[in-house]
């Protein structure tokens, strides 16, 4: 005489346990940690037994199930004389832990509930074509005053007078991130082409990496061969070689 | 414009509109004030009792539906399913990020005991949660946060149609 | 199913139908007459007399529109109102516009610094600057000015109202 094991799908280690201590109709801020724990284990065991996969997640509970198993078994030690301590209860964080779960499991339920109201409902099939306009701007400065106007005004032209207008090319991709870029691509590598450093680069990226293999060369980290007038320039790692000649 | 003008002219906003609309856009197209804009759509309701569309608030805006006795029949169209129904897992962790909002990924796993990166990537391609911004700290990871579209999805006019969170319950 | 209800399902599948449908197609989903359902929807379109919607014969099928009078009103949903904050880019560049128009963007960006030309088109398109000419010399590149409208936002009766420059303020 067989009978089904019905394998439920749990969606974590904690809702198997609120599933356990729902079945065996015990208080969950007294949570009976061996029954439980060897019921835990059964349904383990019983996902092996079908060669199912174990979620690590739910193994790691196992193992604090176990934990908490023996740490409850120990006997108490009771402070003598000194008014009487409240012992923490070893299963208290995991209760909280359950118990904040369980909110979100339910509303997850309830929300649930509210897709299948809401789904019975349906929007217009077909959008009007028509309205496809631009944006208007109604207040089109946002919150912008005169003032702020002549205060930015006043701002820029004082940092003009400060210094020559410097422009700021790569906004996007400073140079020291270009460095490092190339210094990553020459991990591992003796040589590296300049064409394929550049590919799928922006014009900006591009001026960056050319900017970033001068710094280089000065830093003495490459050096650059080119074979011929036009020919394909090639970046060698002074640091490679170092590499393997130690 | 008199009121009944000013009935028929929403109505006809809330119908053309491609997203719920707000008794304060409504308001701002017609320089009417929102509280005017909530009495003359509940008018517009009435009107429509015997009829087969009705309005209904989600994510905060106004939006003309069918009347749910009708879904069998419009079932019969075969309109594609625009909002497919999410895995228990997506929605736990939906419920989590709209309570807890902003929240980084390990927070939330923290939270449901389990690993939930593709349940966020699924969520994000639905457009139902975004990034919201960085947490400070080790790797600034990302905040999430859910959108319009997740009220929409539900049906909830708001976030605080959710059930009340009794803390230590 | 009374005629009553028969007139409802019409009017809900017509609304929600992806394409506008045509007689036959509901009454094949209804399992009535074509000319029953032809004559339903002259019901609907009365019952929507002083309403906003009405429904028309398209491409053999019926559709669910707005009433043609309603467009203006309609037309402002396609106009998002936008209440975008100007960018720091943004503002800077009409600043220096409003200063020293008319001028190029070559000298807005000397002045600034940086790469103006997203802030400029933003600006074009938001009708607070305009082209106002094109200077002579190489290249022969526009000059820019203010707008009316950007007089009108800052109640300016001209540019003349403008705050002195204070610089190094």
């Amino acid at each position: 005489m067989g009978y089904v094991v019905k394998l439920e799908v749990y969606q974590g280690p904690f809702d198997l346990l609120l599933d356990l201590i729902a079945k065996n109709e015990v208080d969950i801020w007294d949570i009976p940690i061996a029954v439980i724990t060897e019921q835990y284990l059964e349904y383990l065991y019983s996902l092996q037994e079908k060669d199912l996969a174990i979620a690590g997640e739910f193994l790691v509970m196992a193992s604090t199930l176990i934990r908490l198993k023996s740490r409850l078994l120990l006997p108490q030690q009771p402070a003598q004389g000194e008014e009487e301590q409240e012992e923490e209860d070893p299963r208290r964080e995991l209760v909280e832990q359950l118990l904040r779960y369980k909110f979100f499991k339910e509303t997850a339920q309830f929300l649930e509930e509210c897709y299948r109201a809401a789904s019975r409902y349906y929007t217009k099939g077909q959008s009007l074509e028509v309205y496809n306009l631009k944006p208007i701007y109604a207040r089109p400065v946002g919150d912008l005053t005169l003032d702020d106007l002549r205060e930015v005004y006043g701002h820029l032209r004082a940092e003009q007078e400060k210094e020559a207008p410097v422009h700021e090319i790569f906004s996007r991709m400073p140079i020291q991130e270009r460095i490092a870029l190339v210094r990553l691509r020459l991990v591992g590598t003796p040589r590296l082409s300049f064409r394929a450093l550049l590919k799928d680069c922006t014009p900006s990226e591009i001026v960056g990496t050319f900017l970033a293999i001068l710094e280089l060369v000065r830093l003495g980290e490459i050096r650059v061969v080119q074979s011929g007038l036009f020919g394909e320039i090639s970046i060698q790692s002074y640091l490679w070689e170092v590499e393997v000649n130690s | 414009m008199t009121l009944a003008e000013a009935r028929v002219i929403i109505e006809g906003l809330i119908f053309a509109a491609e997203k719920p609309l707000s008794a304060k856009e409504i308001g701002e197209i017609m320089e009417l004030d929102p509280s005017t804009v909530d009495a003359l759509v509940e008018e517009i309701r009435k009107k429509h009792a015997d009829g087969a569309l009705t309005i209904r608030l989600v994510a905060g805006g106004y939006q003309m539906v069918t009347k749910p006795e009708l879904a069998p029949w419009i079932e019969q169209l075969g309109r594609p399913v625009v909002h497919a129904p999410l895995s228990t897992a997506a929605t736990e962790t939906l419920a989590i990020i709209a309570y807890e909002q902003p929240i980084t990924r390990a927070e939330i796993e923290q939270i449901r005991g389990v690993r939930s990166d593709s349940a966020l990537s699924n969520l994000l391609e639905r457009g139902l949660i975004c990034e919201v911004g960085r947490k400070e700290g080790p790797g600034r990871p990302i905040l999430y946060g859910v959108t319009e579209k997740f009220l929409e999805h539900f049906g909830l006019a708001g976030l605080d149609e959710l059930p009340l969170k009794s803390i230590g319950q």
